[in-house]
């Protein structure tokens, strides 16, 4: 494999294969993600989907195969968990988001994300007086404010409604368009361009 | 890192509990053995180093439970793992920042119980240095002890097993030096011994801490 | 009586009424206060034993009495709010609080101050002392969860069972003073007999007693009017109040 | 009732640590006292009663933290309060469920640290009849304060502070019990006390608790 | 107001007014639901759809206004917390769920429930060892066992599959054929005979 055709794709699977108490979650699979592509990891419930995710981010380990990204990957990944802390406000929830990733953010920048996900008059609630779905809303800001290349979503319109979901529908638009790179998982009918699928059993 | 203090120390003033809370289990473990032991002098002061120590290590025991444990319930820990951040560092800041609410603030206090349990002022001065001493450490070790059980969600009686064997040096030390003030004794050795272990766990415990974080999240 | 009980309940009469009583029990509070210390620190005379150190009796014994009673009125707050729903007793426990256990930590300092000349000791563990020292720890307990989510119904609630449930450890600190003795007569120090005063101490006394309890309502009333605007700061009658 | 008895024992016995763990942290806590204090059989022997008992309270504490926590933060506890089944009962069955795995334990465990700590057998009889009678009031109160916090997210040590200073009477009791027991005086009317508080606590304690839970979820 | 004017509706609200940190939520929503109806509450995130149903449930007190129901209700409750025990398997947890709800159910009613929503392999797994669409599926499978003619779902279809929806979906059907009643939210568009719509805002 030469230098070159690894620029071609940022994410090469091969023969990944995974089981969980004694059950087998997929076998050999292998597939590669080109820049500005998303790819839908779909499949009933318990499919394995979070499971594929969470090896492709590197958080889980019990697998055999090779997971190759063809750059130094911090990939921003958002789970069942949202990963918002009930104590913080919004805006404290995004500036340390920035913080861990590296990035220094402005506080216009803070809030021009927080505006994106229709949470304007949110910015200094705390996280833990939110509802479900405002609280999946500051999760999902950190897609318009961080700058990772490599997005991870695991079934990221739950609890969303459906503007919410439209909103976040353009931002991946512009994100692939951009060369970015998207995995996610959804059980909603997502309209994207330039998606590939891949369906676990 | 200086960040992660910052968010550290701000989550705990967001629950004042968190910093009075271990003050006051504190004061009221200690507060309760004169209820169990009586209120004679002669015995209280020939205690007092022991139900201090223990009483600290409980406390520290007792917040460091929830050390990582809400991180990682609501994911931000798997975040802070996939950051650009060295997950060293944010160790490293979560430490100081929970020894700043804990067992900071249990040094300071010490003085005050050394004088309801009547010991004098060379045994006083030196109770506080050997906290200020050990408390880093305790924190330290404990911090390995939340990172390991942390998806076992069997929380701090757990954690208890697991480190306070690694701490009774620690208190075998720090008691021994207290009582060596007490009658007058030069405890320089003691001192020295105690800033060791320090100076060692602050290299080697984070390291441990974060390994531990890796697996528990890759669960 | 009763439509007396009902109107003071309710924020606004509440916040008319006590708006006409303060300045009263602010001019009553300065008046005792002074009074009594004027009277305690320069003409009371000195304990032929204890010399000039007896006049902290002055601040201790009025602090420690009237910091019992606040947390029995606390409690009963907490009672009223738990059975009537009445938003002003959530209040009323609330503000109570912090003064009771400010009142405490003021006995507690002055009794050790006392204690190191008389005793020579700081602190001994006696059982008035540890009592008042328990006393604290249940104000500590009720103001931090009332602190833990402010101005929600629920745990104002929850604070009032917690406060009325406290109310069981009062008599029973007090009878622990009997079992304390019987256990343990290492003690040697008895607080439990009063000593016999003269008039000439008594009397300043019982003004400086009268003048901590009105400072305690002063203040409680205060801060309940303050807590009123916080929470009604939006409400109409609040507006028109404060634009007049 | 027995239905919520069984589900919360089969619970605790799916991770065996729930029941190992206070047994652990009870020895844990008690084995520290020799070394803060020194082994000198007379001092130990003179402290026993009050380590045992405040190992025994500390134990009680921590444990009852968890009591309702896994309920409340997966719904369970709000299918409870809507269902038929009266949500007094389920209390009292899982505080019942709660003391076999805790204070029963600790209970049976006691006469063990009697003779460690060099109790004579009259004073290790009364030690063990004493938590008998206590343990179940601890376990009452406990979780008045462990429904009261639940929303707050505060953990074991802010249940202490509400909680401890109602242990107080139990524990003076307790210890006086056990003291006049060593001594070899009569202890009927200690008895009668602690059976006493037990009982009006088992009428009371629940009522409290139910009130508690109910408040927790409404918010 | 006689008894027979209550016996035509299962659920009668009148005035209900709430506020939530200083923001109205509602003011002065009046409606009924009859028997064999379903009322869905419509909103934005935030809008106060989890408060309006915990309202309803009885689980959250701080609201003024009138809400009657129309016989001793022990509505059965899925809110977005599953209220599904990671430590008990599915079977244990159901059986749980009839206990409290104080029904007497046999072994082959629970298996038929949890088959109905395609748990049949997982009987005897832990929850703690699901995917959080098999948990979702746990709590959801208490619609096929137990009794309550009243069902109040704040988003039941979160995290479930498409395939998981529609055998809900049927369930629910059924259950207003025989007159039950129903309050859910849902942000998907579900085809439902017989629905009215509350929208908040
Ligand atoms: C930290 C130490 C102390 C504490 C916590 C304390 C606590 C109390 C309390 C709670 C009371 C009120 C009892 C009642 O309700 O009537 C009281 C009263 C009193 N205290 Fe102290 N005390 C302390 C030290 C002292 C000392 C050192 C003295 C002097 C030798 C002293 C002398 C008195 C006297 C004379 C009274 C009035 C007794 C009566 O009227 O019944 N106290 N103290
Ligand atoms: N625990 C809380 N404390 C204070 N305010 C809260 C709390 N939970 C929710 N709120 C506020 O109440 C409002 C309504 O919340 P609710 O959960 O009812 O919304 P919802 O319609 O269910 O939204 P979602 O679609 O996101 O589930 C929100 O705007 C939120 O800010
Ligand atoms: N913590 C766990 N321990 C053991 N097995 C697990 C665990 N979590 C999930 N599993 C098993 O692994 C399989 C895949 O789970 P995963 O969470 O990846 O599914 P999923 O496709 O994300 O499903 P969903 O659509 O419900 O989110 C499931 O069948 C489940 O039984
Ligand atoms: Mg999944
Ligand atoms: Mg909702």
């Amino acid at each position: 494999m030469t230098v070159h055709a690894l620029d071609l794709y940022m994410l090469q699977v091969k023969n990944l294969s995974c089981e969980r108490a004694n059950r087998v979650l997929f076998r050999n699979l292998s597939f590669q993600v080109n820049r500005g592509v998303a790819l839908r990891i779909a499949g009933l419930n318990g499919a394995g989907k979070t499971t594929l995710l969470r090896i492709l981010a590197g958080l889980y380990q019990e697998f055999e195969g090779d997971v190759k990204w063809s750059l130094e990957n911090y990939p921003l990944y958002i789970g069942h968990r949202f990963g918002v802390k009930a104590l913080m406000s919004a805006r404290e929830n995004l500036s340390w988001a920035a913080t861990i990733n590296g990035q220094e953010v402005k506080l216009t920048e803070i809030d021009y994300a927080l505006c994106q996900v229709s949470l304007e008059g949110y910015a200094d609630v705390l996280c833990g007086a939110m509802s479900e779905g405002q609280r999946g809303r500051v999760g999902l800001a950190r897609l318009f404010l961080l700058d990772n290349p490599v997005w991870i979503l695991d079934e990221p319109f739950n609890a969303i409604d459906s503007a919410g979901i439209q909103c976040v529908v353009e931002r991946i638009e512009k994100h692939l368009s951009s060369d970015g790179i998207l995995v996610f998982s959804s059980h909603l009918d997502i309209p994207l361009k330039n998606v590939q699928e891949l369906e676990l059993h | 890192m200086l960040e992660t203090i910052r968010r550290d120390l701000l989550l705990h003033f967001r629950k004042p509990a968190d910093i009075l809370n271990p003050l006051a289990f504190f004061v009221l473990i200690i507060s309760l053995f004169p209820f169990g032991v009586g209120p004679s002098a002669s015995i209280l002061s020939e205690i007092s180093a022991g139900v201090i120590w223990v009483a600290a290590l409980l406390t520290t025991l007792f917040s460091i439970d929830m050390m990582f444990k809400s991180d990682y319930e609501d994911g931000t820990l798997e975040q802070i793992v996939l950051g650009k951040e060295s997950l060293l560092l944010v160790v490293y800041g979560k430490v100081f920042a929970q020894w700043l609410v804990g067992g900071l603030m249990i040094t300071l206090m010490s003085p005050l119980f050394g004088m309801m349990f009547y010991v004098n002022n060379d045994g006083i001065f030196a109770t506080a240095l050997a906290l200020m001493l050990a408390t880093p450490t305790m924190t330290l070790l404990g911090s390995i002890g939340a990172a390991l059980t942390l998806g076992l969600n069997k929380g701090g009686v757990l954690i208890s097993i697991l480190v306070l064997p690694l701490y009774l040096p620690v208190l075998i030390l720090g008691v021994a030096m207290i009582d060596s003030a007490i009658v007058g004794d030069d405890y320089v050795g003691h001192v020295f011994w105690l800033a060791a272990i320090l100076v060692v766990s602050t290299g080697f415990a984070p390291l441990a801490t974060e390994l531990g974080i890796r697996i528990s999240l890759s669960e | 009586m009763w439509s007396l009980f009902h109107k003071l309940g309710s924020p606004r009469p509440f916040y008319e009424i006590s708006d006409r009583l303060l300045p009263i029990l602010g001019c009553l509070t300065v008046i005792f206060l002074s009074v009594g210390t004027i009277w305690a620190l320069g003409f009371a005379p000195p304990d032929y034993q204890q010399g000039e150190s007896v006049r902290i009796m002055y601040v201790h014994v009025p602090s420690a009495i009237v910091a019992q009673s606040s947390y029995m009125i606390m409690a009963i707050a907490g009672a009223v709010f738990l059975i009537w729903r009445i938003k002003i007793a959530d209040i009323a426990l609330q503000c109570a609080a912090p003064i009771g256990a400010s009142l405490t930590l003021l006995a507690l300092a002055t009794g050790a101050i006392w204690g190191k000349p008389t005793w020579g000791a700081w602190w001994v563990w006696d059982a008035r002392l540890t009592s008042t020292l328990i006393l604290f720890f249940l104000f500590i307990g009720v103001i931090v969860l009332r602190s833990a989510k402010e101005g929600s119904e629920a745990v104002g609630r929850a604070t009032a069972t917690l406060a009325v449930v406290g109310l069981v450890n009062l008599p029973v600190i007090k009878f622990s003073v009997d079992w304390w003795f019987t256990l343990h007569q290492s003690s040697s120090f008895s607080l439990t007999e009063k000593p016999s005063m003269p008039v000439e101490m008594w009397l300043p006394l019982v003004v400086m007693v009268a003048g901590f309890y009105l400072f305690f309502f002063y203040v409680w009333i205060f801060s309940v009017r303050t807590e009123i605007l916080k929470r009604e700061y939006r409400s109409q009658w609040v507006r028109f109040i404060h634009d007049v």
